[in-house]
């Protein structure tokens, strides 16, 4: 069932040639987040959108060879642990958990280390997730068979 | 050996006497010996600080603190010496007794009975010498929960509803009535020691106290009176020597023994006596004491009959306690003694009859007294002891009773004890005219138990011997009383 | 080295547990992901002995993520109000991951272990930040992810029972609805103060000195939300399945310490926040609080009693408890808190005791434990059911044991307060619980019937036997829990006065 | 809002539950998105104008809330599969009556 999504050339073509704008799209809004609009959570969503589109035109079993299965769930950890990981360097520089100003010698700086940081950790994590979840429900009814 | 250590090794001796029986429990002889050895050592220690008690020595062991005000602590009172002789010197009988019913009768689980009853005296041993009423309360639920399996000791349907019965009723009370009223009682007087003259005096609101004393007659439904006394007659499907052990050594009086400390040492009989709080208690004793007289004169089953009786001489106790005049108190104090030694002669008596000729029913006992003479002897005397005939140590009590409701002026109480008393008569020497008389029904196979047949003859006995040195035990009560 | 983690315990018995969560959410092994849980929550109790170190010494810490001052940055307050209660968790959620292992290995697939242990950190750390979050929204977002990861936990025990996943399910919709109930009131509230942090929120309402609408609708719509959450009577239809389907280890976790942190942050809503609105608050305590308490306490204990599977007799009892622990917090004095703080500790153990008893029976029967599955078992498992035995008489509230402590404080408080119907009440109920927990009792030593047993493991009854002799240990020398809850009640009545 | 609400209460598709709950969450953000608004205020963006700009914090609050609100739906939906996998429905009252069912059989 997996591989049997037929899909028209329109289709394929398009979200082909979409894929990489989606993706760097969401690089933009990920390091934009610093100091505008945008941040880890749309990134994160933009670009597993982009995962999703190309799972949903080609079959699960051709999204899943570009992102296995296994390091989408290491990736999902990896996240988190940077998110955490931030906080736990700050505790050891003698800051306050997640205190960003003793990154750096200058706060303001030590800021945007920070804030990217811990933004990367924020998209992977739901990046991650999101195409898990998309992953874990569409192959729903293969489990049964 | 102090006097502190005293109490600990009488406490913890029938625990001990339960451990060996479960350690031994494959060696019948043996494991049903460790309650005559537990009950002779008790008896012992109990006599050491009875005599102790009168030669006005102190016996006190603190352990620790409870709460505020409360400690866990044991103290004996005269009062709590004589129901602590009562129960260690009726478990060395009982014992004996056990033995010979329980392999006459072919009971299963002989090592769980032995065991619990050991923590049942165990428990009454620490309900008589408890320092204060919390104390009380954690070893009156303690015998509540120890003789449940003994209750329902044949684990039938029948025997399980009666254990129900008795649990919901004796905890539900409790819990219900009996502690709240400890939480009031401390509430109000920031403590709950045992002191001679009470704690509530000019403590308590004394517009309040007839309701407390109702939360703690009602709350301490092992005194069985109307109309909590159901549990009582249901517990008859145990086999006769809990019968024994719930009528004589210890639960119902446990529980009227934990009425009478209350009102003694907490209560306080002049705070009763000025307030005339407890006066209609008098009038639902007497109630009582009718009405299961003539209960027990309807019933066929000898021991639904003996329990009734049981109700209602628990309630001579009550009543003694309400009235809590000195001369009352003394009856009532007393009578803790009288009514055991004379009711667990009977008990004995009517299990005798069952181990050997397997009949419970007073009107098939027709011509046993020729077969079984020496267990209708001891019938006899413990019947006339408990109707209060003279040279028998009943009359002591019920005398004392009658003089105290005199002296409180409440003439119709002295005439319905006297009433009473013919209702006795009745009902407690009928099964005796019926065994003498000639022709029985059918024919019965005796079976020989004589482990059963002398322990109610020693009792009974002793409820005529014990007349003439009456003194001996009342000297020890009177004292606190008075003061 | 370590003084540096120290000095940030705080943020971290949060923290810890969360971040081991990730680490060990994939792990293939059976056994690993138990011993890192164990050794994280051991240090976890070292961290929170430190904060009850801390607090003795300094009374008051608050702690600021990022270094943002209040109202901006998210900050945790540790004080005399939580430090008891933090204790209390750490101690309890060691022993029961302790106790987790076995039961886990027999209900759930043993390939899943990472996952549940994975969850079971999880939530463990969002619980513990709801004691410590000093921040209403914030309170939120651990509130939710305590219940999503506690779902996944009930819906685990699917593999033994197929309605797990109806109970997962119907928490997951009743608890999301308390949780957006919860969150519109923290809307009408910031959109009035324009706050969050709990302190400030206390300063900017003393503004709106007398009261807007816009203020008590927010306010009920948050006290509905917890409400819901810490399952009071009549919003609690939720517990009682997922309690009794969850895995046994889950239900012990779940029973123990979920509901119980919520009515902690509950009561510290009600008199650190609303306690600026006297009259508002007597009138939610007085006309809404206390009566379904009373309600609670009695139909709890009513329906506990027809129950017949043990699990879900025991959640019903459950119901009832918290009746007791609102009904103290309802009172509005002193000795009411202390009793409710005493009451949380206390059914907190008896409780938890209870619950890994009943799992263990679980196992042993390899179904689910009704009435009639207990015969005998007095017999084949003596350790375990006579620990079964004493948190029973503890529950029952019978002396020598902590429920009699609770319950001495409850009767305590009611009678200061002259509520003489409700010791009635509660002297009934504390008297029908007999009657349920007896009928167990009754099947485990007084009936009898012949079946293959095998030997009590020691890894399961060793952490019975510590909550056990807790049990009795708290309830002979009752002071620390009486100390700590004073404390919290201190606490929070000065906070009434300043 | 009481839309979504009405929905949970008294549709009995599970899988309907799940929406009418998703209904509900959104409608909260979007309440208190508008919470944020300021009259002719701009997004907040550092400029090198004075402006009234709407407030933020709401936004970031409700960026929170909606992830919890994605992970509430997906845990829904999850369990909605797993349950139309033993149940092989997702009628509340079909799942009742099998549940009977059973209990009898085992009574």
């Amino acid at each position: 069932m997996r591989d049997k999504i037929s899909s028209s050339p329109v289709l394929s073509v398009v979200s082909k040639i979409l894929f990489a704008p989606i993706i760097i799209f969401g690089l933009y809004v990920q390091f934009h987040g610093d100091y505008g609009p945008g941040g880890g959570f749309q990134a994160g969503v933009i670009v597993a959108a982009a995962f999703i589109l190309y799972s949903m035109i080609f079959g699960l079993s051709k999204g899943e060879t570009l992102v296995p299965i296994m390091i989408n769930r290491y990736l999902m950890c990896v996240g988190v642990l940077l998110y955490a990981g931030v906080g736990i360097v700050s505790i050891l520089l003698d800051g306050m958990y997640l205190d960003y100003n003793v990154l750096s010698s200058d706060p303001s700086t030590g800021q945007h280390i920070g804030i990217i940081l811990v933004e990367l950790g924020v998209g992977i994590t739901v990046a991650t997730v999101m195409i898990a979840l998309y992953h874990s429900f569409a192959s729903f009814g293969e489990i049964n068979e | 050996m102090s006097n502190s250590f005293l109490i600990i090794l009488g406490i913890i001796t029938p625990l001990f006497a339960a451990l060996f029986s479960y350690i031994c429990r494959y060696n019948n002889n043996l494991r049903d010996s460790f309650g005559i050895i537990g009950g002779l050592v008790t008896f012992l220690i109990s006599l050491k600080i009875f005599h102790g008690i009168q030669n006005n020595e102190i016996f006190q062991i603190t352990f620790f603190t409870l709460f505020d005000g409360v400690d866990f602590t044991f103290k004996v009172s005269p009062l709590g010496s004589i129901f602590s002789l009562v129960a260690s010197s009726l478990w060395i009988l009982a014992s004996i007794y056990t033995i010979g019913y329980m392999r006459g009768a072919g009971e299963k689980n002989q090592t769980r009975f032995v065991i619990f009853y050991s923590i049942a005296i165990h428990a009454a041993l620490a309900i008589a010498w408890s320092g204060n009423l919390l104390v009380l309360f954690i070893f009156y639920e303690i015998l509540t929960f120890s003789t449940f399996p003994l209750v329902g000791h044949k684990q039938n349907a029948e025997s399980q509803s009666a254990g129900r019965l008795y649990l919901s009723i004796l905890v539900g009370t409790s819990l219900i009535f009996f502690l709240p009223a400890i939480f009031w009682i401390w509430l109000e007087t920031g403590t709950l020691d045992f002191q001679d003259g009470g704690i509530l005096i000019n403590q308590f609101p004394a517009e309040y106290l007839s309701l407390l004393i109702a939360m703690l007659v009602f709350g301490i439904g092992k005194a069985a009176i109307m109309p909590i006394h159901r549990w009582l007659p249901a517990a008859m499907v145990a086999p006769t020597p809990v019968s024994a052990l719930l009528h004589a050594v210890a639960v119902v009086k446990a529980g009227v023994f934990s009425f009478l400390v209350v009102i003694v040492y907490i209560v306080g009989p002049e705070f009763l006596l000025q307030t005339k709080s407890s006066d209609w208690l008098v009038w639902l004793a007497c109630f009582t004491i009718m009405a299961s007289s003539i209960i027990a004169i309807t019933k066929d089953d000898l021991k639904t009959r003996l329990a009734y009786s049981t109700i209602s001489q628990l309630s001579y106790i009550i009543l003694g306690a309400a009235l809590a005049s000195s001369l009352a108190l003394k009856g009532a104090s007393f009578h803790i003694i009288t009514h055991a030694l004379a009711k667990i002669t009977l008990f004995f008596c009517a299990g005798a009859i069952y181990v050997t000729a397997h009949i419970k029913k007073v009107s098939e006992l027709k011509g046993m007294g020729f077969k079984l003479p020496l267990i209708f002897f001891a019938y006899t005397l413990g019947a006339l002891s408990i109707i209060g005939v003279p040279p028998f140590i009943g009359s002591w009590s019920k005398f004392y009773l009658i003089m105290g409701s005199i002296e409180r002026e409440f003439i119709i109480v002295a005439i319905i004890l006297g009433i009473s008393s013919l209702l006795n008569i009745y009902y407690l020497l009928q099964p005796v005219v019926i065994g003498f008389t000639k022709n029985s029904i059918r024919e019965v196979k005796l079976t020989k138990a004589p482990l059963t047949v002398w322990p109610p003859v020693i009792t009974g006995l002793s409820c005529l011997i014990f007349f003439f040195y009456a003194n001996y035990f009342l000297n020890n009560v009177s004292g606190v009383i008075v003061s | 080295m370590f003084n540096i983690f120290l000095d940030d315990a705080a943020a971290l018995v949060v923290v810890l547990p969360l971040l081991i969560s990730a680490i060990i959410a994939f792990m293939p092994s059976k056994i690993w992901p138990w011993i890192i849980s164990l050794v994280t929550l051991v240090l976890h109790l070292v961290l929170s002995l430190h904060l009850l170190k801390e607090i003795s010494i300094s009374g008051l810490i608050i702690y600021e993520f990022g270094n943002w001052e209040p109202p901006w940055g998210i900050s945790f307050k540790i004080d005399g109000v939580n430090i008891g209660l933090q204790l209390l968790f750490s101690i309890f959620v060691l022993v029961s991951t302790f106790y987790s292992r076995k039961i886990f290995l027999s209900e759930i697939d043993s390939r899943d272990s990472g996952k549940a242990y994975s969850l079971w950190l999880l939530a463990i750390g969002s619980l513990n930040g709801i004691i410590l979050t000093n921040d209403i929204f914030n309170l939120f977002v651990f509130l939710e992810i305590s219940a999503l990861a506690s779902i996944s936990l009930i819906a685990l025990g699917a593999g033994q029972n197929r309605k797990a996943l109806l109970a997962a399910f119907n928490y997951l919709i009743i608890g999301a609805i308390g949780a957006t109930f919860y969150v519109i009131g923290v809307g009408f509230a910031y959109a009035m103060t324009g706050t969050l942090n709990m302190n400030d929120l206390v300063i900017q309402l003393a503004q709106y000195s007398d009261g807007q609408l816009a203020i008590f609708a927010g306010m009920s719509f948050m006290l509905i939300g917890l409400m819901v959450k810490a399952a009071i009577f009549p919003v609690h239809i939720w517990l009682p399945p997922a309690y009794s389907y969850a895995p046994s280890a889950v239900s012990t976790l779940l029973a123990a310490l979920a509901t119980k942190t919520i009515l902690y942050f509950f009561v510290r809503l009600l008199y650190e926040v609303f306690i600026i609105y006297p009259s508002y608050l007597s009138l939610f305590l007085d006309f809404v609080l206390y009566p379904l308490s009373l309600l609670a306490i009695f139909i709890g204990t009513l329906i506990a009693i027809y129950q017949d599977d043990i699990k879900k007799l025991l959640a019903f009892s459950s119901i009832a408890q918290i009746g007791y622990i609102t009904l103290a917090f309802s009172l509005k004095d002193h000795s009411g808190i202390t009793s409710g703080f005493i009451h949380i500790f206390n059914h907190a153990l008896i409780k938890g005791g209870l619950f890994m008893a009943v799992g263990y029976f679980a196992i042993l029967y390899k179904d689910r434990v009704t009435l009639n599955s207990l015969r005998g078992f007095g017999y084949k498992y003596p350790i375990t059911s006579f620990a079964l035995l004493i948190c029973g008489l503890s529950l029952i509230g019978l002396p020598l044991t902590n429920g009699f402590i609770s319950k001495l404080y409850l009767f305590q408080a009611l009678y200061t307060n002259q509520m003489y119907f409700s010791i009635a009440l509660v002297a009934v109920s504390s008297a029908l619980a007999v009657a349920y927990f007896w009928k167990i009792v009754e099947q485990m030593w007084f009936s009898e019937i012949k079946f293959k047993s095998e030997k009590e493991d020691a890894y399961i009854y060793l952490p019975i036997w510590i909550i056990t002799v807790s049990i009795i240990f708290f309830g002979i020398y009752s002071s620390p829990i009486i100390e700590f809850s004073n404390l919290s009640a201190d606490y929070l009545i000065s906070g009434y006065q300043n | 809002m009481v839309g979504g609400l009405f929905i949970i209460i008294t549709s009995q598709n599970y899988l309907k539950k799940v929406v009418g709950l998703a209904i509900f969450q959104t409608a909260v953000f979007v309440f208190f998105v508008s919470l944020a608004k300021v009259l002719d205020g701009t997004a907040p963006i550092l400029t090198k104008m004075e402006n009234a700009y709407s407030n933020p914090l709401p936004h970031v609050l409700i960026l929170t809330a909606i992830v919890v609100g994605v992970a509430t739906s997906a845990l829904g939906l999850a369990l909605v599969l797993q349950i139309y996998r033993n149940y092989e429905t997702i009628e509340e009252k079909e799942i009742q009556s099998l549940e009977l069912k059973s209990d009898k059989l085992n009574v």
